[in-house]
């Protein structure tokens, strides 16, 4: 099995980036989801949304600039465009579950061929669960993306028939990007509609515990 | 590039199709939308559910929907009030349905639908005729009635202030139903009284940040 | 029976203000409740709350002051204090309905013994209903005062065993202000607290259609 | 004359029982209530029942708490951040109760006290382990978890400026939490950075109404 062409995460975030279209209220998750922002293309308008009550952040403050009580849900520090408003913590989740923000980009431990999302818990015993808002964000953003390595870094996979993780959500998920492909979620499970250049169907499958189908259309994951 | 401006009444409410439930913001005659219920009105939309806390009075906004048969149902608190006689007209005649509810929860119904909610156990209207047919549940020792999200295919709503991006803010009292109306429903349409520049609005200050809006017009507008 | 002593609403709405505490906020119920404003002494900081979404309103504009968009409940022309503020009408209910407003005085067409109040319909079916805000103030306020005449013009008691018209909420009130009685809303029914000079307990209690109990402390109610 | 400044930290916090559940705002360090949060401790105000975000990080405010032993039980929705070693400690020893709770579900039932609702349906936490042993309910298709409203006893509160009747106003992403803790409990403290004389809030700019609030005090003081 040739997974040579996997993708950096940096790669991955400029593909989920060309997919945002331009005028989008949008909710990165923590982590990796927070590499799409600085790959959207200048041409785009984005209107980024925070938990904590934000719309309009804007990049990372010049360091020196950082003010401790402007941050972002994974409470880095961060900037408010011209046009950003504050709002309390009720507010931002009406907006969350009411299906206002346009998408989301979440991380994942699985995603299953439902479109179930576990995202938040590996029920590892010695610590605490943390939930924060990922169910909310899974239930309540118009578009689930979900950005994440194809396998664990043991080589297991992610995308699954059934989640044996905690679920955040049931049947949530829209998209899925991988370092080595583009799946939807359809009615008959994951649809493969890109892979990175040179990679065989059958690697794919042999890298995804879930059935894969392919997209008669099935296009090169462009990485640039 | 986001601009939600529009130039004309007639392109704010273009588009909405006969059968919708509109969401009308004001109280009394504070805050309605009264140029943005002309528009739909000039449009020739008909077969309304119109959600508003009065039915109008006189010969404008609401009551001109009443009026010209436009409206199927109303969904209000308080329909009757001096010179709401189009609706008293037409509800007599049985040629409007009316669904009475509550003031707060009317207003909590429709934030419900902005919030993404199912609905919620309220103590208002428990034990009254306005819970009949509702399911009654004691929590904590007292009675509570479930009502069910109510959310808009449109809502019109008036502020003072709105940028490109759709923030707005309002003037004095005129706010009312407007900040949930504007989150409740699927198209957002919202006369003003003056654009400012993105940036204008001190950001500690909006009302309604722009995710809630669709569409704005400035009044006066061709 | 004579019932001579009977004050006009004025004199009444004079009691009621006298009961109400320095530094509470309160909301007025449209119609004879509002007299009450102007009869609270100038010794008393009182926030006023309007269900349409104001806190601290001010006495009425002068002549040609007016702002049509800054009303009250009762769609008058009203002033906002310094320390005011505005918010929206999920909000204002909020504060009705959550406990927030410490006391409202509400008009009723019947109160019952068991402090069930009927101030909304009289099942005119020639008039379409109508319910405003009343149901949520009579659930919500922390103390519900009713002001009201103690008979109808054509003499019929409003004190009942139990109310005939339509509810607006059941065992709300807590003290009923008339132009005879002040009277509590007890476990044990209607005690009298006071009573207009030179009324006879009889006569009271024969202008009323629920058992009437009167206090060991009955006291003359003082118009003043 | 209503006046709800205090004089210190101290006299801010007097009078918490122990056993009191406190609502505490802020989200990771923004918007914290620090000094009214070690008034408490300082006290000695133990068995409480904290209602927060996260579990604190490091020696300070609800770490602190921790640290100490004042906590009998934690309802928040991320308490494992970078530097929650006391909450970790505390919670692998068994000795403080944790209800893990989704951070929109929080607010939305503090929310639900606040506005005297006795609970809602809500679709976040459908399908997860987070909803064993509540109702669900099918409405509109979608399954709903039926949650409950909580109130607390006290919120420990930070804003900007307040003025004497208790009008509040924030300062950009510390509002966080603030406004609806600020509605929910029975006795509401806040914390600011200023006083401005009553009349110097914009009413149209005022984010938390004096309503909700029964002590101010500015940090700094004695």
């Amino acid at each position: 099995m040739s997974l040579e062409g996997r993708l950096d995460m940096r790669a991955v975030a400029r593909r989920v980036a060309r997919d945002i279209p331009d005028g989008s209220y949008v909710n990165l998750g923590i982590g990796l989801p927070t590499l799409v922002a600085d790959c959207v293309g200048s041409d785009k308008e984005i209107v980024y949304h925070s938990e904590n009550g934000i719309l309009g952040m804007g990049p990372a403050p010049a360091p020196g600039a950082e003010d401790p009580e402007l941050i972002n849900a994974g409470k880095q520090p961060v900037t408010l465009l011209p046009g950003g408003a504050f709002f309390h913590h009720t507010d931002a989740f009406l907006m969350m579950r009411g299906g206002h923000v346009d998408l989301t980009v979440l991380g994942a431990f699985q995603v299953s061929e439902a479109g179930d999302l576990a995202n938040w818990a590996t029920d590892d015993a010695s610590h605490p669960p943390a939930v924060g808002g990922a169910m909310d964000l899974a239930v309540g953003a118009r578009r689930v993306l979900v950005m994440t390595s194809h396998t664990t870094k043991a080589g297991e996979p992610k995308l699954v028939p059934r989640c044996s993780y905690p679920l955040t959500a049931a049947g949530v998920v829209d998209r899925v990007y991988t370092d080595l492909a583009v799946l939807d979620v359809t009615t008959e499970g994951f649809l493969v509609r890109e892979m990175v250049a040179g990679l065989d169907p059958d690697d794919l499958q042999g890298a995804t515990a879930a059935r894969l189908t392919f997209a008669a259309d099935l296009a090169v994951l462009d990485p640039s | 590039m986001i601009d939600k401006r529009v130039a004309s009444l007639a392109e704010a409410v273009a588009g909405i199709p006969d059968g919708a439930t509109v969401l009308v913001g004001g109280f009394g005659a504070s805050g309605v939308p009264v140029e943005l219920v002309h528009a739909l009105l000039d449009q020739g939309t008909t077969d309304l559910t119109v959600v508003t806390n009065n039915a109008g009075s006189g010969e404008t906004d609401v009551a001109a929907l009443l009026r010209e048969r436009r409206v199927r149902k109303i969904v209000c608190s308080y329909p009757r009030s001096t010179g709401s006689v189009w609706f008293e007209e037409r509800w007599r005649a049985g040629e409007v349905e009316l669904e009475l509810v509550p003031q707060g929860t009317l207003s909590e119904r429709m934030r419900a639908a902005a919030a993404g909610l199912g609905g919620f156990f309220t103590p208002t209207g428990a034990d009254t005729r306005l819970a009949e047919g509702k399911e009654v549940r004691v929590i904590d020792g007292r009675r509570h009635v479930l009502e069910e999200p109510l959310p808009g295919d449109v809502a019109l709503v008036k502020a003072a202030r709105a940028d490109r991006w759709g923030n707005l803010v309002y003037r004095t009292a005129a706010r009312n139903f407007g900040p949930t109306m504007a989150a409740a429903a699927a198209l957002t349409v919202v006369q003003v009284d003056e654009f400012v520049e993105l940036g204008e609005l001190d950001p500690e200050v909006v009302v309604t940040p722009g995710i809630f809006v669709d569409r704005v017009v400035r009044v006066g507008a061709a």
